[in-house]
C-alpha cells in the first residue's frame, strides 16, 4: 500500500460522474484516495441521462464551474473540446502525462484544434479515459462445452452456432442490440469495420467523404440483419443494452456480443441464473483473414476550463494518483473496466471473476474511436434511426444505406468539410 | 349522483372494481418486484425469496441519499405547493370574481398556457444563468421558484373552474353581511371549492413531486430531488429494476401520507378561516 | 338617519332595460313594501340598493350620500335574498352570526343576538344543523335570522316569509315590524302577500316593468288607484272591471246596459272608460244593474267568492261569510256608485271623483 | 421574479431561433439564421412523422383518458361506502416518477419476461411484442400514457363531480331521464368548464410527452413512435443544434395552439348537431 | 289509474325522525292539498312518493303497484321542486321540454305543448333565456311549466306558487286545476296559501311533525277540525282560543266569566277544555261576553282585523269593511254558541258537538 504515490494536500473536490454498472468500483477507489491522501472528493452522481446536461450547464455558464472534473461519454468529449470548454491537462501542470501504460483508447484524450480531429500526434492532451469500455462476445461455456460448439471467430461461425442453440423462446441464439436510440449502430460496428466499411473516408487528414454505402457495408448490414432474424428473439428491433445484458443474466441468451462493462453482472448471484458459466472471446470478424472490428465506447475524464484553480489542481492530482498502477489495480478489484495495460497483464486475470481480461487484451488491439469529429451526435442519430428502418424491413438495407449516408453528406456539408460521396447503392 | 340500483348498481361496482384494479395492479406489481432480487425480477418469477436488499441499497448506500432526497422533495414540493395554492387561488378568483380588462385577463391567461407548451428543455438554460446570477444556483430555493413558476397556470385555470362554479348569490349575501372582497374569498368561496382546492392541491404537489427536468439542473447532489435519485437507477447498459421499485414504493408512500395530511391541513385551515 | 333618495335610476342588462328610470323618496325609519307583479324589477332595485348590481343612470343616496360606487359592506345594510343564499358551509348558527363575527363584535354578544333571533324564528333546535338539512321553509327562516341578528341602518327584504305558514308568516310579520321600530331603521319589503302589504307598510310602493306606478299608504292604494294597473294589482280576489261609456254625468255599463248616476261629472275628454268595482262592494239586488250566471263558487270558510259571467265579462263577488248557489244560477247584483272606480279605457288613468 | 422566470427564456427562445449557435473558446457564438433555420424545418422529415405521431398519440390518449376519468369520478361518486379510499387508489399512478413508470412498464412489457405476455400466457393468448412491432409500439405507449393519466382527469372532474347541484339531477330523474340521460344531458354539460380545463391540460401535457417514450421506445422502432418532443430533444440536446432546436420548439407550441384551436372548432361542431 | 295507498310510511335522517308512520289513500283522479307548519315532512313526503328519498319503512303503492324501490322515473310523476331546480345549463324552453325529448316526442308536438305552457304561465318572452337571468317568480313558472308539459299519472306540486303574484296565482290557481282534471291526474299540493288549500283541494291533508292530523274536505276541516292545531292551522287569522271549564251543558269562559249555554252536553270526561272561535264568527254585542281592549287594528281594504286582549287573552276579530276604533277603547263581543269548537284542554281532541 505504500507504494501509492503521494500526491500532496489539495482542496476538496467535486467529480460529476454518472451512475453505472462500474460506478461502485469508481467510489471504492475515491474512499481508497481519501483514505490514502486525507484529500476530500466529493462525487456528483447524476443519472445517465442527466449526464451530459449537467456537465453542459457547468462549464458554459459564466463564473467558476462548481464541476473540477467531468466524465464524458466519448462520443460527447468532441463539443467540449472544440467549443474550448476543458482546460488541457498541460496547461495546469507541464510536466503532467498520461502514464504509458495507459491505455490510450485511439486517442481518444487528445485533440487537434487545428485539424478539428483528435489526436495524440500533434494535439494536446485534454483527458484521460477512467473506464475503458469495448465489446467482446458472450457465450455460454457450460452450454457449447455440452453441445461441443466452440466459440465463433466469423459471423458464419455464429450463424452455424446459432442453429444449435437457438431455439425460442427459450433460448436465443445469438444477442446484439438492435434498439434505436439504445445502441444499434455501436451494436453494428464490430460488422460495419470487420466487413471492411466505415463511415467517412479519412477524418483525420480532413477528407470527410461519406463512404458508408459502400458495398462491403451492405454485406455487413445484411449479415447483420440475418444474424438478428435467424439468432434473435421476435422483438430483436426494440432490444437494448440493457435487455440483452439482462437476457443473458436470465440464462435465454447463449451467444452474444455487448460492452465488457456488463460482465460483473454476470457472475452477481442476485441478478444472474448464470453465475460462473459466461465465457468471453473476441467480436467474430467477416471473415477468417478480416480483423474484427471492436468499436470502443470509453468515457473520458476532462477537467473544466472555468474550474477554480485549486480545484484544476486537486482533480489533475487525483488523476494522477487514479492512473497508477496500485488505484487501477484496486479499481479492477472493485468491479471497474480499469485502464492499465499492466493491470490486465497481473495476477488479477487468473481469477475466475478476471476470465475476460485476457480477452480484452485481445480485442483492445483492434479497437477504434468511431466518431472523432462534432458531426458525431447527429451522425449517430441518422444511422441509429436508418440502422433500424433496415433492421425491423421498414427500409431494404440499401435504402438504409444510401438515405443515412446522404444525410451524413448533408450534415457535413453544412458544417463545411471536405466531403464527397459514393454512388448510390442500387436498391 | 347517478343511481346505482340493482342491476345498475351490480355494473357500476363492477367497472368501479375493475377500474380501480387496473389502476393499482400494476403499483401492486411494482411493489412485489421491490422484493425481489432481480434475477428474479428479470425472469418475472412468482416465487422467490422475498429480500429487502433493494430497500437497504435504496436507503443507505452511499450513492443514493435517498432520505435526504425525499426530505428535498417534501420541502420543494411542500413549500412550492402552498405558495402555488395561495397565489394560484387568488389570481383565480380575482380573475373570476373581478371586473378585470378584457384583454389584460385574456393575456394573463393565454400567457400562462402558452408558457405551459413551451418544452422545459428549452427553458432550463436561462434559468440556470437566472440562478447563477442571482446565487441561488443548486438551492433548493431555486427549485421551489421553478415549481411554483410551472405549475401555476394549472392551477389558476383550475381554480377558475371551480370558482366559477360557486353561486355568486352565496358571495353577495357575504358582501351584505359586511365582507371585503378578500373575506368573501377566504370565508366563502375558498371554503366552497374545497375539494377543487384540494385536487389543485394534490396535482399540484403531485407535479412538483415528480418534476425531473428542472431538478436534474438546479440541484446538485446534496439537494437532489426523489425522481432524480430513481433516475439514477436508470442506469447506463442497466435499469436496476429492484431499486427502482424499491425507490418508486419509498417515494409514492411519502406522497400519499403528505397529500393525506395536507388534506386534513387544508381542510382545517378553512374551517379556521371560516372561523376567525 | 337612513333616508333613501332614488334619482331617475336606471338598469339595463345588457341591453335588456329592468329599471327604467325610479324617483322615489324613503324617509328616515320609514317602512316601504315594495310590490309589482313577478319580473318587474323589485329584486333588481332591491340588489341595486345594497350595491350589489352596478347601476346603469341615476343617482342612489343612503342617509344623505351618494353611494353609487360604494361598496356593500359600506353602505350599512342587511338584506334577505329571495333565494335565501345561505352559506352552505356553515352550520344555521355560523349563518346567522357570520356578520357579527365579521365586525368582531364580543362572544357574549353574538350569541345572545343569535339565541334571541333562532328563538323568535323557531330555530333554535336547528341551530348545529347545515343548510342542505333543513326543510325550505327553515332555509328562508335562517335567511331572516341573518338579517336581524344585525343592526343596520336600512332592511331590505325580498319575500322573506314567502315559504312560511300562514301562522309563522303572522308572527313573523309582527316580529318584523318590532324589529322594524327597535332599530330605527328604514326598511324595504318587497312581499306578494296582499296582507303583508296592507298591514306591514306605511306606504306601498307599486311596480310596473321597471317603473314606479304609484306610491301611497295602503288604504289610499287600495280606495284610490292612480290607474287600472294598481287597481287591479291591490286586492285579492281583484277588482272586477267592466267596459262602460260616459253619458254626461251617467255611466252605461256595457253597450245596452243600464245608466248609472254619478254624483259628479267625471273630469275627462274620453267618452270609452273602464269601471272598476270591488269584488266586496258588490251585492244582491232585485234591481241591480249586473245579471250573471254562477260559474264557480268558492269556499273559504270566512267567506266565499262566487264567480259570475255577465256580458262576456268574468266576475268576482265576494261575500262574508257562506253562500249557497248553484253553478248556472242566475243573480242579479247591484252596487254603490261611490264605490265605483273608473278609468280611461285607453290610459287606464284613473278618473277622479268626488272624494 | 415570476415575469423574469417566464419572460426571459422565451424570448431568448425566440432569439435562439433565428439564430445558430456554436461555441468558440467556452464562450457562445451567436449567428444570425432564420433563413437556414425555417429552411430546415420545412425540411425536417422526421418532425412532420413525430408531429403525426403526437397528434394521433395525443387525440387517443386525451379522448380516452377523458372518458375514462370522467367515468371514475362519476362512479366514485355514485357510490356510498369506500369513497376515500378508492380516490386515494385511484390517484396513485399520478404519484410515481415518470421514469419508474417508463422502466416498469418496459419490464411489464418485456416480450420474454413480462408479467403482460405471461398473463396473456395463462389465458391463451400468444404473447405480443408490445414495444418492438411497429404497429403495436405506439398503442403500447398510449396505454401506459392512459394508466398514467387517468387519474390526472379523475381527480379535476371528482372535486366538480361532487359539487354538482343535486336537486338539479333530481328533477332530470323525476323528469324520466335514467342514468343515461342524466349523463348526458345534464352531468357532463354542467361539468364542461372542468372538462375543458382538463382536456386543455392533458393536452398540452400530451403534446409534450417525453419520458414514457423515450423509456420505453426512444421512439423506435423505425419512427412509430417518434413523438416532437423526443425530437426537439435529440435535436436542441444531443445534436446541440440550439438555435435550430429553439425553432422546432416554437414550432410545436403553434403545433401544440393549432391542435387546441382545431379541437375547440370540432367540439363546437360537435355541440351544433 | 293512479290511486295512491300510503301504508305506514316512514323516514328519518340518520336518527332525526320526520316521518312517523303515515297512512293515506289517496283516490284516483283525486286532489289533495298538504298543507302543515313548516319543517313538518311536506317536501320529504313528496319526494319519498317521488322516489328521491329512500323508504325507511312503511309501503308506499302507486296504481296498485307497490312501488317502494322503483326509479323515480318509471313512477310516471311529475313534480314542482320546492327549490325549482332548473337546470342551469338549458333555457326555458329546454328546460320545459326536457322531459318531452326524454320520451322522444315528435318535435312538433313538443313544440306545441311548451308554447301552450309558456302562454299560459307568461313566460313566452323568456323562451330563450337561461335560468340565471330570470326572476325569482319567473324561476318558479318555469319549474312549473317543466311539470304541466307533461302527461303523468301523478303531479306532485311543492308549493308552485309561493312567489308569484296574488293575480298570476289566482290564474295559476285556476290552470292547475284545468290541467288536472284534462289530464286525469291524481294530484299532491303543497301549499302555505289558505285561499288555494281552501280553493283548490278536493281533501285537505294536514300535518303535523311528520304524522297526519287531520283529512278532510276543506269546509270539513274548517267548520269540524279534529283537533286544535288543525283548528289553529286552518283559517288565516287563526281561530281564538279561550280557556274555559265545563259546567254541565254550560260552559264558563275564563276563571270567573259568563256561563254559555250549549245546546248538546259534550261528551268528555275532562272539565278543563279550551273554545275555540272564528275571528269572523264575532261581533258587537252588548251583552256579549268578550270585553277587550284595541291593541291593533289592520286594514286589508276588503276586511279589517281588530286585535284585542280580553283577560290577558289575545283575540282576533274579523270584520268584513271597515271598522274604525281608537287603540285602547274597549269593546264588548258576543258570539254564538253554534260556532264554538270545542277541545280537551290536555289532549287537544274536540269534543263532538251536537253537529
Ligand atoms: N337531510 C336531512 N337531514 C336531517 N333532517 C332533515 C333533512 N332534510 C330535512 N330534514 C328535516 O326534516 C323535516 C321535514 O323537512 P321537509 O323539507 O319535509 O319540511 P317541509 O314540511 O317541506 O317544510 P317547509 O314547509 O318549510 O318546506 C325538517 O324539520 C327538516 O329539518
Ligand atoms: N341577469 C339578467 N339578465 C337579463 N335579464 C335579467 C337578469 N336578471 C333579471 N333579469 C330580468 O329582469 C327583470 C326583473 O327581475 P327581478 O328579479 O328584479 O324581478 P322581480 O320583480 O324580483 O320578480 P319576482 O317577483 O319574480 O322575483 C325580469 O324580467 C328578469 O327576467
Ligand atoms: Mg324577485
Ligand atoms: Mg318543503
Amino acid at each position: 500500500t505504500d507504494s501509492y504515490v503521494d500526491v500532496g494536500k489539495q482542496e476538496p473536490i467535486t467529480i460529476l460522474i454518472n451512475s453505472s454498472p462500474w460506478y461502485r468500483g469508481f467510489e471504492a477507489v475515491v474512499e481508497l484516495y481519501e483514505e490514502q491522501t486525507g484529500n476530500r472528493v466529493s462525487l456528483e452522481v447524476t443519472p445517465f441521462n442527466g449526464m451530459l446536461e449537467k456537465a453542459r450547464a457547468a462549464v458554459r455558464s459564466p463564473g467558476t464551474s462548481p464541476l473540477d472534473l467531468v466524465n464524458i461519454d466519448s462520443p460527447w468529449t468532441i463539443e467540449f473540446y472544440e467549443g474550448g470548454f476543458l482546460t488541457p491537462l498541460t496547461d495546469i501542470d507541464p510536466a503532467f502525462e498520461v502514464p504509458d501504460e495507459v491505455y490510450a483508447y485511439d486517442d481518444s484524450g487528445c485533440w487537434d484544434q487545428g485539424k478539428r480531429f483528435r489526436t495524440c500526434d500533434s494535439g494536446t492532451l485534454m483527458g484521460y479515459s477512467p473506464n475503458g469500455n469495448i465489446q467482446l462476445q458472450f457465450y455460454r461455456g457450460d452450454v457449447f462445452k455440452e453441445k461441443g460448439l466452440s466459440p465463433a471467430r466469423t459471423f458464419d461461425e455464429v450463424l452455424k452456432n446459432c442453429e444449435a442453440l437457438h431455439n425460442p423462446s427459450d433460448t436465443y441464439g445469438y444477442l446484439q442490440v438492435g434498439q434505436r436510440g439504445g445502441g444499434v449502430t455501436y451494436s453494428f460496428m464490430p460488422y460495419l469495420l470487420s466487413y471492411g466499411g466505415n463511415l467517412v473516408a479519412d477524418p483525420l487528414n480532413g477528407d470527410y467523404s461519406v463512404i458508408l454505402n459502400s458495398p462491403a457495408a451492405q454485406q455487413a448490414l445484411d449479415k447483420f440483419i440475418e444474424v438478428s432474424q435467424k439468432c434473435g428473439p421476435e422483438n430483436y428491433g426494440i432490444i437494448g443494452q440493457g435487455d440483452l445484458i439482462q437476457l443473458l443474466q436470465t440464462g435465454k441468451g447463449l451467444q452474444a456480443h455487448a460492452v465488457v462493462a456488463a460482465f460483473p453482472n454476470f457472475d452477481d448471484p442476485r441478478k444472474s441464473a448464470v453465475v460462473d458459466k459466461i465465457e468471453s472471446s473476441v467480436l467474430p470478424s467477416a471473415s477468417m483473414d478480416a480483423s474484427p472490428g471492436v468499436g470502443i465506447a470509453n468515457w473520458v475524464f476532462g477537467i473544466p476550463h472555468n474550474a477554480s484553480d485549486s480545484g484544476k489542481k486537486g482533480a489533475l492530482a487525483f488523476s494522477k494518483w487514479f492512473l497508477t498502477y496500485e488505484a487501477q489495480y484496486a479499481y479492477a478489484e472493485a468491479g471497474a473496466i480499469p485502464v492499465r495495460r499492466d493491470v490486465y497483464a497481473s495476477d488479477l486475470k487468473l481469477q475466475r471473476e478476471f476470465r475476460w481480461m485476457d480477452t480484452y487484451q485481445d480485442a483492445i488491439e483492434h479497437g477504434k474511436q468511431i466518431y472523432g469529429y462534432a458531426e458525431g451526435a447527429a451522425v449517430v442519430d441518422v444511422l441509429e434511426l436508418k440502422l433500424n428502418q433496415a433492421l425491423i424491413g421498414e427500409l431494404s438495407s440499401a435504402a438504409a444505406l444510401n438515405a443515412a449516408a446522404e444525410e451524413m453528406h448533408k450534415l457535413f456539408v453544412r458544417s463545411g468539410r471536405k466531403t464527397g460521396t459514393l454512388t448510390p447503392l442500387s436498391e | 349522483m347517478l343511481a346505482l340500483r340493482g342491476y345498475s348498481r351490480l355494473i357500476g361496482y363492477a367497472l368501479l372494481g375493475l377500474g380501480v384494479a387496473i389502476i393499482i395492479a400494476p403499483f401492486l406489481w411494482i411493489s412485489l418486484q421491490s422484493f425481489k432480487f432481480e434475477i428474479d425480477i428479470l425472469q418475472g418469477s412468482w416465487i422467490f425469496n422475498p429480500t429487502l436488499t433493494n430497500y437497504t441499497d435504496v436507503l443507505y448506500s452511499r450513492r443514493s441519499d435517498f432520505p435526504v432526497n425525499i426530505w428535498n422533495s417534501l420541502v420543494v414540493a411542500t413549500v412550492s405547493t402552498i405558495f402555488v395554492l395561495i397565489i394560484g387561488t387568488l389570481a383565480a378568483y380575482s380573475l373570476s370574481r373581478l371586473k378585470w380588462n378584457k384583454y389584460i385577463a385574456g393575456g394573463f391567461l393565454g400567457w400562462t398556457l402558452l408558457f405551459n407548451m413551451i418544452s422545459p428543455l428549452t427553458l432550463i438554460g436561462p434559468w440556470y444563468l437566472i440562478f447563477r446570477e442571482v446565487g441561488l444556483s443548486e438551492s433548493l430555493t431555486a427549485l421551489v421558484l421553478i415549481h411554483i413558476t410551472l405549475h401555476m397556470p394549472m392551477t389558476i385555470w383550475l381554480m377558475m373552474s371551480y370558482f366559477n362554479e360557486v353561486p355568486k348569490d352565496i358571495e353577495d349575501a357575504a358582501m351584505m353581511d359586511g365582507c371585503r372582497r378578500i373575506d368573501v374569498f377566504w370565508k366563502i368561496a375558498l371554503p366552497l371549492v374545497k375539494p377543487g382546492l384540494i385536487a389543485a392541491g394534490v396535482l399540484s404537489f403531485v407535479f412538483s413531486w415528480n418534476e425531473f427536468a428542472a431538478a436534474l439542473n438546479l440541484t446538485s447532489m446534496d439537494t437532489a430531488t426523489v425522481p432524480v435519485a430513481i433516475a439514477r437507477f436508470a442506469q447506463q447498459y442497466e435499469i436496476q429494476y429492484g431499486q427502482m421499485a424499491s425507490a418508486s414504493v419509498l417515494s409514492t408512500i411519502p406522497a400519499l401520507f403528505l397529500m393525506f395530511f395536507g388534506q386534513r391541513f387544508v381542510v382545517q385551515g378553512l374551517t379556521m378561516g371560516a372561523v376567525k | 338617519m337612513a333616508e333613501v333618495r332614488i334619482e331617475n335610476l336606471k338598469k339595463d342588462f345588457s341591453g335588456i332595460d329592468v329599471i327604467r328610470g325610479i324617483d322615489l323618496h324613503i324617509k328616515d325609519k320609514e317602512f316601504i313594501v315594495l310590490v309589482g307583479p313577478s319580473g318587474c324589477g323589485k329584486s333588481t332595485l332591491l340588489r341595486m340598493i345594497a350595491g350589489l348590481e352596478d347601476i346603469t343612470g341615476g343617482e342612489l343616496r343612503i342617509g344623505g350620500e351618494t353611494v353609487n360606487d360604494l361598496e356593500p359592506r359600506e353602505r350599512g345594510i342587511a338584506m334577505v335574498f329571495q333565494s335565501y343564499a345561505l352559506y352552505p358551509h356553515m352550520t344555521v348558527e355560523k349563518n346567522m352570526s357570520f356578520s357579527m363575527t365579521l365586525e368582531k363584535q364580543d362572544s357574549e354578544r353574538i350569541n345572545k343576538a343569535v339565541t334571541q333571533a333562532a328563538e323568535s324564528l323557531k330555530l333554535t333546535p336547528y341551530l348545529d344543523r347545515l343548510p342542505r338539512a333543513l326543510s325550505g321553509g327553515q332555509r328562508q327562516r335562517v335567511a331572516m335570522g341573518r338579517a336581524i341578528v344585525r343592526d343596520p341602518k336600512l332592511f331590505l327584504f325580498d319575500e322573506p316569509l314567502s315559504n312560511l305558514d300562514a301562522q309563522l308568516r303572522v308572527q313573523m310579520r309582527t316580529e318584523v315590524r318590532k324589529l322594524h321600530q327597535r332599530l330605527n331603521a328604514t326598511s324595504i319589503y318587497v312581499t306578494h302577500d296582499q296582507v303583508e302589504a296592507m298591514t306591514m307598510a306605511d306606504r306601498i310602493v307599486v311596480l310596473d316593468q321597471g317603473t314606479i306606478s304609484q306610491v301611497g299608504t295602503p288604504l289610499e292604494l287600495y280606495d284610490r288607484p292612480a290607474n287600472k294597473f294598481v287597481a287591479e294589482f291591490i286586492g285579492s280576489p281583484s277588482i272586477n272591471i267592466l267596459p262602460a261609456k260616459l253619458e254626461g254625468n251617467g255611466l252605461r255599463m256595457g253597450e245596452n246596459g243600464s245608466l248609472v248616476r254619478l254624483e259628479a261629472t267625471p273630469q275627462t275628454d274620453s267618452k270609452h272608460v273602464e269601471v272598476g268595482i270591488r269584488p266586496e262592494h258588490l251585492f244582491p239586488a232585485e234591481a241591480g244593474s249586473i245579471e250573471g250566471e254562477v260559474q264557480v263558487i268558492e269556499h273559504l270558510g270566512a267567506e266565499t267568492y262566487v264567480f259570475l259571467t255577465a256580458n262576456d265579462t268574468d266576475i268576482c263577488w265576494r261575500i262574508a261569510g257562506r253562500y249557497d248557489a248553484a253553478i248556472g244560477d242566475k243573480i242579479r247584483l247591484g252596487f254603490d256608485s261611490n264605490n265605483l272606480h273608473i278609468f280611461e279605457a285607453d290610459s287606464g288613468r284613473r278618473i277622479p271623483g268626488p272624494e | 421574479m415570476m415575469l423574469m422566470l417566464t419572460a426571459y427564456p422565451f424570448i431568448n427562445l425566440i432569439w435562439m431561433a433565428v439564430s445558430t449557435i456554436t461555441f468558440e473558446q467556452a464562450s457562445e457564438v451567436w449567428t444570425f439564421t432564420p433563413v437556414r433555420n425555417f429552411q430546415d424545418l420545412l425540411s425536417d422529415e422526421i418532425f412532420r412523422i413525430a408531429l403525426w405521431n403526437t397528434i394521433v398519440f395525443s387525440v387517443v390518449s386525451v379522448s380516452v383518458e377523458i372518458v375514462l376519468g370522467l367515468g371514475l369520478a362519476i362512479l366514485v361518486s355514485s357510490i356510498t361506502r369506500f369513497k376515500g379510499v378508492v380516490r386515494t387508489a385511484l390517484i396513485i399512478p399520478i404519484l410515481m416518477p415518470p421514469i419508474a413508470i417508463g422502466s416498469m412498464w418496459s419490464l411489464m412489457y418485456g416480450f420474454d419476461f413480462g408479467v403482460i405476455n405471461q398473463m396473456l400466457g395463462y389465458i391463451g393468448i400468444a404473447p405480443l411484442n408490445w414495444l418492438g412491432s411497429t404497429s403495436l409500439a405506439l398503442m403500447s405507449v398510449i396505454i401506459v400514457d392512459v394508466w398514467h393519466w387517468t387519474p390526472f382527469v379523475f381527480l379535476i372532474l371528482f372535486a366538480s363531480v361532487e359539487g354538482l347541484p343535486r336537486d338539479v339531477i333530481e328533477a332530470a330523474r323525476v323528469d324520466g331521464a335514467g342514468n343515461r340521460a342524466i349523463l348526458f344531458k345534464i352531468i357532463i354539460p354542467l361539468l364542461k368548464p372542468a372538462i375543458f380545463v382538463a382536456l386543455l391540460f392533458r393536452s398540452i401535457l400530451a403534446f409534450k410527452v417525453f419520458d414514457e417514450v423515450f423509456l420505453l421506445t426512444s421512439g423506435g422502432p423505425g419512427t412509430s413512435t417518434e413523438v416532437v418532443s423526443l425530437h426537439l430533444y435529440k435535436v436542441f440536446f444531443v445534436q446541440n443544434e440550439m438555435g435550430y432546436g429553439a425553432l422546432l420548439s416554437i414550432a410545436i407550441i403553434c403545433a401544440t395552439v393549432a391542435f387546441l384551436w382545431v379541437g375547440k372548432c370540432a367540439g363546437s361542431a360537435l355541440k351544433e348537431n
